[in-house]
């Protein structure tokens, strides 16, 4: 038994409401308690003056599996030169858009984060996935398994789209890949590019299965519904990156019906075809959308300028973006008729009229969306910007001097006419605390992660009260995961393996033996293999904490 | 001052700075290396309505050339530089580049550069080759001939321009034999060229016209068909012709040389061929910096 | 699964064989004195089993050529390890767990990495790290290839099983074309085409061709028919999947992946197509794997006390131990037992096969170990990337695994006693 | 140069027993050293860190331009000259891998051999090597997407495979025999071959010129014979690698033929042939 107190520190737990009180905070054994003023302790830190919030979540971060891995196969001359640092707790590792698994996670936590999830976990690379996470220390880390351009479903689909064979084979899924949630990428639009379509609007009928990407999102957020998973359906929306895209993302909204879901990265889709570019800001159009319809959340996929790759399961928007990329080398793939792979490397430009305008588009959705509990922050690692950049983020959001300092260098046209330049809105620490650690939490249904109740895991970051953002929150004062100091004024002071967030819906086993017939015909691997045990899921994860997420109808009878 | 029965006006030539260039052209042969040059110097008389003034300044021997062909050294002078740019690029473009065998070189080593090549390589439509050699880059234009080779830029200098030297003769007979003789030796001098046609011309102007709408117009006081009518007037009876010579240079001290040599043609002939004085236009020292005193340009010792 | 020993008559074991990167796993075991292969009658998992030792208590360590206990082992081997300034951590044929382990090792000992299958591995990643790559996976070419061209290779000689993995599941027309090779029967299958096109020279020349033609750029000499009849069959297929093997494909391989997959971006303009590289073998793809997502960066990279590098050039084990650029060799080879490691007047360590014949030379320590998927489960991926294959034990014969040597190293070094580290 | 400038002479003590790293190792970087600091100065010897001067005896002369005169056999020896700005190198014998790699200024001339990946990325200044060189000279490190970019590479022996592997910019020299894909995937530059060449010279380039001097290699199918007039550009290519010497003298001299290619990629580099 171990017990530790935080005294003085001012707490941002917007979770309970708390904006900025100042209380000591008690933990024992990695939870955090109550504890008497008085009661002894096993360590204690003054961090009166303080800033105290509960670990970051990131809950869209290309952290681990396949096409991470290729990216740092890709751009070995951005991992150039690569020294080590002079900490015995770290072992070798570099990079800098898409570091080696180790490093992201010293980096991570060095910067208060203490979770983060892969959004883009191909069914049949969940294996490498999980072993990926699992040797990212210290970070607790889950997955959302990618469905929806797997020729089984689409297959179910163009059968009719009986809602409880979708649902019990969404459900075998998410237990197969041992997922945290499902993404869908390109509704439809990943399979029929691997039948040479170019392009799938969420109305246009898939050109093999006649599906559309309409059908394809509507099933499977039913069939999360259904099965109560906590997260909702992760959608990266049809025609990623394309003017004008804001009307595929509001039909992906109406797609839902009303059902939960998350919009990702949605920076990348919310495009008008307005101004001389035929290029134009549609932030507000989306923000009105989401504003209006509680049941969508929404991530923004910020930009950074400077060089970055993205990395996403949509061959058919990077087969497009290969030509716009920088340097002109990318890897593409189709995988095992369940998903498929894109890796471009970019770079930000701020004099691109393009770049700059995605960087407002960005920033213009944090502002202006009415509800930070809907909002999450990411840049979408590595695609808008490494996750190295969220303390920048955070200040050019808390602070408007610094941001029309930034805004007067981009390209003059956008310079001169964003919309960002009239919004006067600087968000608090409390509104930051939620896009970071509350709201993440709460839409993965992580009942005691994301804030400082008792009760809740000692994911704890102490922050340095500073004027200047970004300094404040690149080098925490201390971070703890589970109780245990991390990091210390920047530097790795323990290494814990992290643990592996999935949920287990119930679902009815019958449709394992329509599985094992697609498999059979289709397949590369035994279906004998196609699931994950959790014992082979801890021994990929290497060995860390399995920390299952209850989905509130069906219980966790699994398979 | 009188020399050899001419008179030698106490003035000065007044010029004015320009940016100029010097470009080298060079073709299969001396001919169609001229018919570029000649075309590209076309229509290049004064600044006022062609943009540049440009000449020819001399041949090149094979052996002067960048690619071991004949070649012709041309000078274009204009107001500014980026003037003169386009005055390039367009003369280059439809003169150098259209005429069969040609390829065009910087023809100086030193200087702000200009585009020469560089923008004339999308006449090849993707299909330009860039070559550097030895530090200079050239562009390879595929053409029906085979390709055009263009250097990348020209370098620019300040230059000086608006040189001159007026012939006050008896007729026009004098007049012209006089100034021909003048031009003959003024051309050999390097670094400046004559842009009027022949050398010569004879509307010299005065800055500024009742007619709003143009900036210069005849040189009154120097129109022999005004003596005594116009109010000031720079002429005396017997002369009845003038010509003037316009001399564009690299520096200062070319134009000099050239005014020099001149000027020594025509004094060598003596007064009997039917030269009455020389002078030169100047406008009070309103119009440029660079004043050419023609006495003491003939005799420094006797003027300084 | 470790019960041992099993009956004779037990039902075959569900198993997943490591001996090729194709990882079978549609496939069992019985298990009795040896082990047999049953669903399959690959002749390279045969040829594997076979030299299963049938008694592994026999393989002990040694020091030195001397039968040594595991814990004296262990200490000699970490004595070595501490008076090594340099050490090239090469072979490195084990499972995903093995590396791992290793690499915490390699890391602490500021160690070059490197695969017995490097040159191969690295002919795969240069044209990836060079110019990018599309490539596709056993199931895709399963359902969707009508058209699939094997390169310079013929796929069943190093992975016996290759046609029938990618054997469509239901009838389905396609054509296989050799390009550079004889056709090969094991391809054959109802409703499939095989066809022989020769080089037009050899195969660089032979892609040159290939990749203009698929360009319709006009050649100046009319190219051999069976090369442009194959180029207006690839522009036509609907999915055409080229299939080669960067370790077959000479000194120059990564350039032969860079034209395939040059052709391929060519023909995905306008139709579709994808790459296939047969390799990763010994787990040489999983090395490769696991070292690129800890470190950032690939395998022939050193993590050097001063930085990491990346030199597939320079950090190649031939040439790190011809130029004597280390001063010790940790040899690790779990599949093979001819595998054993390079000449080298260089203090090794070798984590190997239980049956691999004793090197003769310089100081060394053996410890054999389990090979995955026999004496072990594990993981390993399988040769088209991105899929990881569970390995099951067969048998508990008692040796240990890399992971759980390279972990008992570490820490012996880590124990302050050892003097090792600084 | 506003420092002082000085010659540094560095004398070989006694070959090492790992490869050594003399990155940093410069002209600029010692000019403002005496000689004892200049022997403090840290350089990688296998995975420690050792002192110039244990390696090397040091003497230090006062000079007009920065240098740096190596003697002794450096063939372990790498990275010399690396990413060097300005100041001159000399080396009196042979030098290790990466010898003048991503120079961007400066002379550096060996008088024996250089190793694998000499001038590779070179940027500007001037490699000179009397000897031969290995393979990968005047190419791109892993990833990168362009070889040497600028600066002139002068290889008086031999060169490896892979010559100017990348190649984007500048101008190579080889006296001697090329290996195979010599100007494999040049992506633009010059390079002038003296001798012969090994197999698919050209392989895949896109631009760039290279101008065989001696053996008349084969032309591959995809190089295309483009019968133009080529006086122009070759008059003035050929006086200019004539300055070079040896094979190179008589260029300007011999008429050539011109190949395009490689058409399996671009198609916009070309191969001059004299006769």
């Amino acid at each position: 038994m171990s017990t530790l107190r935080l005294r003085g520190g001012r707490l941002y737990d917007p979770a309970h409401g708390i904006d900025g009180e100042v209380c000591d905070l008690g933990v024992r054994d990695g939870r955090i308690v109550a504890l008497h003023e008085n009661e002894p302790v096993d360590r204690e830190h003054d961090v009166s003056g303080m800033i105290v919030m509960a670990g970051g979540i990131d809950l869209h971060s290309h952290i681990g599996g396949g096409k991470v891995n290729l990216a740092r196969l890709l751009l070995p001359e951005d991992h150039r030169p690569a020294p080590r640092t002079d900490n015995p707790l770290e072992l070798a590792s570099c990079g800098a858009c898409t570091p080696g698994t180790l490093a992201t996670g010293y980096r991570y936590a060095e910067m208060g984060y203490t979770a983060a999830f892969e959004p883009a976990m191909a069914l049949s690379n969940a294996r490498h996935a999980h072993m990926e996470m699992g040797d990212t220390p210290i970070l607790d880390h889950g997955a959302y398994v990618m469905l929806g351009n797997d020729e089984l479903l689409l297959e179910m689909l163009a059968e009719g789209g009986d809602p409880a064979l979708v649902r019990d084979y969404v459900g075998w899924a998410i237990n197969a890949a041992r997922a945290m949630g499902v993404k869908v990428v390109n509704p439809g639009g990943i399979s029929a590019f691997k039948f040479n379509q170019r392009k799938l609007d969420v109305d246009e009928p898939h050109v093999q299965h006649r599906v559309t990407p309409r059908q394809v999102v509507h099933a499977l957020a039913r069939a999360l519904t259904e099965l109560a998973v906590p997260h909702p359906l992760h959608i990266h929306a049809s025609n990623l990156g394309v003017a004008g895209n804001i009307a595929s993302t509001l039909a992906t909204i109406d797609a839902l019906e009303g059902l939960r879901g998350h919009l990702t990265h949605v920076q990348f889709h919310s495009y008008g075809t307005e101004g001389p570019h035929k290029f134009s800001s549609a932030a507000l159009a989306l923000v009105e959308a989401v504003n209006a319809h509680p049941n969508v959340s929404i991530d923004v996929g910020q930009i950074i300028f400077g060089q970055t790759v993205t990395a996403s399961g949509d061959t058919m928007t990077q087969i497009r973006n290969a030509a716009l990329g920088s340097p002109r080398k990318w890897v593409g793939a189709d995988i095992e008729c369940d998903a498929g792979c894109g890796l471009v490397p970019f770079r930000y430009r701020d004099q691109s009229y393009v770049n700059a305008l995605q960087w407002v588009i960005g920033l213009e959705i944090f502002l202006l969306a009415n509800d930070p509990w809907r909002v999450v922050l990411t840049t979408d690692h590595p695609n808008g910007g490494p996750f190295t950049s969220y303390p920048h983020l955070i200040r050019l959001l808390m602070d408007k001097s610094f941001r029309d300092e930034q805004l007067a260098r981009l390209h003059p046209e956008v310079a001169a006419h964003a919309a960002l330049r009239e919004i006067r809105r600087e968000l608090t620490l409390y509104e930051i605390a939620i896009m970071t650690r509350a709201a993440p939490a709460r839409l993965l249904g992580l009942a005691d992660r994301g804030h400082l109740g008792v009760g809740a895991a000692a994911d704890i970051a102490v922050y340095r009260e500073d004027a200047d953002r970004e300094y404040m929150f690149r080098t925490p004062e201390y971070v703890f995961k589970d109780g245990e100091l991390v990091a210390r004024q920047g530097r790795i002071v323990a290494t814990p393996v992290g643990g592996t967030h999935f949920v287990e819906p119930g679902f009815d086993g019958a449709i394992e033996q329509r599985i094992a017939r697609y498999a059979e015909h289709h397949h590369a691997l035994d279906f004998r293999n196609a699931a994950i045990g959790r014992d082979e899921l801890c021994t990929c994860a290497n060995g860390g904490q399995l920390l299952v997420t209850p989905c509130a109808v069906h219980g966790t009878n699994g398979t | 001052m009188e020399i050899n029965g001419i008179a030698i006006d106490d003035t000065f030539a007044e010029a004015f700075p320009m940016k100029a260039t010097r470009l080298v052209v060079t073709a299969h042969n001396e001919t169609w290396a001229m018919h570029a040059a000649v075309a590209a110097t076309g229509f290049a008389t004064s600044v006022i309505a062609c943009g540049c003034e440009a000449g020819i300044e001399r041949h090149l021997d094979a052996a002067e050339t960048p690619d071991g062909r004949p070649g012709v050294a041309l000078l274009m002078f204009s107001m500014s530089g980026k003037e003169l740019a386009k005055q390039v690029e367009r003369r280059v473009g439809q003169c150098v580049l259209t005429c069969p065998t040609t390829a065009v070189y910087a023809g100086l080593a030193d200087g702000e550069p200009i585009a020469l090549g560089r923008n004339l390589r999308f006449f090849g439509d993707g299909w330009q080759i860039s070559k550097m050699i030895g530090g200079v880059r050239y562009w390879r234009v595929p053409v029906m001939d085979g390709e055009f080779v263009a250097q990348e830029t020209t370098p620019v200098v300040k230059a000086v321009g608006g040189g001159n030297l007026l012939i006050l003769a008896r007729d026009t007979d004098a007049a012209l034999a006089a100034a021909e003789a003048a031009v003959a030796t003024m051309r050999a001098v390097p670094g400046v060229i004559l842009p009027f046609p022949g050398g010569v011309v004879r509307s010299g102007s005065k800055v500024g016209s009742r007619y709003k709408a143009l900036p210069a117009s005849t040189n009154e006081a120097f129109c022999p068909a005004l003596t005594g009518l116009a109010a000031k007037t720079s002429l005396t009876p017997e002369v009845r012709c003038v010509m003037e010579i316009v001399i564009d240079g690299l520096t200062e001290a070319d134009v000099t040389t050239a005014t020099r040599a001149g000027m020594q043609a025509i004094l060598e002939r003596g007064a009997a061929a039917g030269v009455v004085r020389l002078s030169a236009g100047n406008y009070g020292g309103k119009l440029g910096p660079f004043h050419f005193h023609l006495r003491r340009i003939i005799a420094p010792e006797a003027a300084s | 699964m470790t019960a041992s020993p099993t009956p004779t008559d037990a039902p075959p074991l569900p198993w997943t064989c490591p001996f090729c990167a194709l990882l079978c796993d549609g496939v069992a075991l019985a298990r009795g004195e040896t082990l047999e292969l049953r669903g399959s009658d690959c002749p390279k998992a045969r040829q594997a089993l076979a030299q299963q030792p049938a008694d592994t208590a026999a393989a002990t360590p040694t020091i030195d050529g001397r039968a040594a206990s595991l814990d004296e082992a262990l200490d000699a081997a970490a004595r070595l390890l501490a008076g090594a300034t340099l050490p090239l951590f090469a072979g490195l044929a084990t499972d995903v767990a093995g590396i791992r382990s290793l690499y915490a090792l390699a890391s602490a000992r500021d160690a070059i990495l490197d695969h017995l299958l490097g040159d191969a591995i690295m002919a795969s990643v240069r044209p990836l790290q060079d110019r990018g790559v599309y490539y596709t996976t056993l199931a895709e070419v399963r359902t969707r290839a009508d058209l699939i061209v094997c390169f310079g290779t013929r796929p069943a000689e190093r992975y016996p099983e290759f046609f029938r993995r990618i054997a469509p599941g239901e009838p389905r027309r396609r054509e296989i074309v050799f390009v550079g090779t004889d056709t090969d029967p094991a391809a054959a299958g109802p409703d499939t085409e095989l066809e022989a096109v020769p080089f037009a020279g050899d195969a660089f020349d032979t892609l040159a061709l290939l990749n203009a033609l698929a360009a319709d750029r006009a050649l100046a000499a009319p190219p051999p028919g069976p090369l442009a009849g194959l180029a207006a069959r690839l522009q036509a297929a609907r999915y055409a999947v080229i299939v080669w093997e960067p370790g077959a494909s000479g000194a120059q391989g990564a350039l032969v992946g860079e034209a395939i997959n040059r052709l391929v971006g060519t023909l995905n303009a306008r139709t579709r197509a994808a790459s296939l590289a047969l390799g990763g073998s010994q787990g040489g793809y999983t090395a490769n794997q696991v070292v690129t997502w800890l470190s950032g960066l690939p395998l022939r990279t050193g993590l050097f006390r001063d930085g990491l590098r990346h030199d597939p050039w320079a950090l190649a084990t031939a040439r790190v131990l011809a130029g004597r650029n280390a001063d010790l060799l940790l040899w690790v080879s779990s599949f093979d037992p001819s595998a054993t490691p390079p000449a080298a007047d260089l203090p090794t360590i070798i984590l190997g096969h239980a049956a691999m014949p004793p090197v003769a030379g310089a100081p060394q320590v053996f410890i054999p170990v389990a090979t995955p998927g026999i004496g072990a489960a594990g993981h390993l991926f399988r040769l088209d990337g991105g899929v990881v294959v569970p390995l099951v034990q067969a048998r508990d014969d008692g040796l240990p695994t890399v992971a759980a040597i390279a972990g008992a190293i570490a820490q012996r070094l880590a124990a302050p006693a050892s003097g090792a580290g600084s | 140069m506003s420092a002082p400038a000085a010659v540094f002479e560095l004398r070989l003590r006694a070959l090492p027993r790992f490869r050594v790293d003399l990155a940093g190792v410069t002209p600029l970087a010692l000019g403002a050293l005496g000689e004892a600091e200049a022997g403090r100065v840290a350089i990688r010897h296998g995975n420690e860190a050792l002192a110039l001067g244990e390696l090397f005896e040091i003497r230090r002369r006062p000079a007009n331009a920065p240098a740096l005169h190596f003697e002794g056999d450096l063939s372990r020896f790498d990275r010399l000259a690396w990413e060097m700005e300005d100041g001159e190198i000399r080396v009196d014998g042979p030098v290790g891998h990466y010898a003048a790699a991503r120079l961007r200024g400066g002379l550096v001339a060996v008088a024996g051999d250089a190793g694998g990946f000499a001038a590779c990325e070179m940027a500007g200044g001037e490699l000179a090597v009397a000897g031969s060189v290995g393979d990968f000279a005047a190419a791109a490190l892993p990833g990168s997407m362009d070889g040497m970019r600028g600066g002139t590479l002068v290889v008086r022996g031999d060169a490896g495979a892979r010559f100017a592997d990348r190649m984007r910019r500048g101008t190579a020299f080889v006296f001697g025999n090329a290996g195979d894909f010599f100007a494999s995937r040049l992506v633009a530059g010059t390079i002038a071959l003296g001798g012969r060449c090994g197999a698919h010279p050209g392989w895949a380039m896109r631009r760039g010129t290279l101008v065989f001097a001696g053996e008349t290699p084969a032309v591959p199918a995809t190089f295309v014979e483009t019968g133009h007039d080529l006086r122009v550009i070759w008059t003035l290519l050929a006086r200019d690698l004539a300055r070079a010497g040896g094979p190179f003298t008589a260029l300007p001299d011999r008429r050539v033929r011109r190949f395009a290619g490689d058409i399996a990629v671009d198609g916009k580099g070309e191969w001059l042939l004299p006769e």
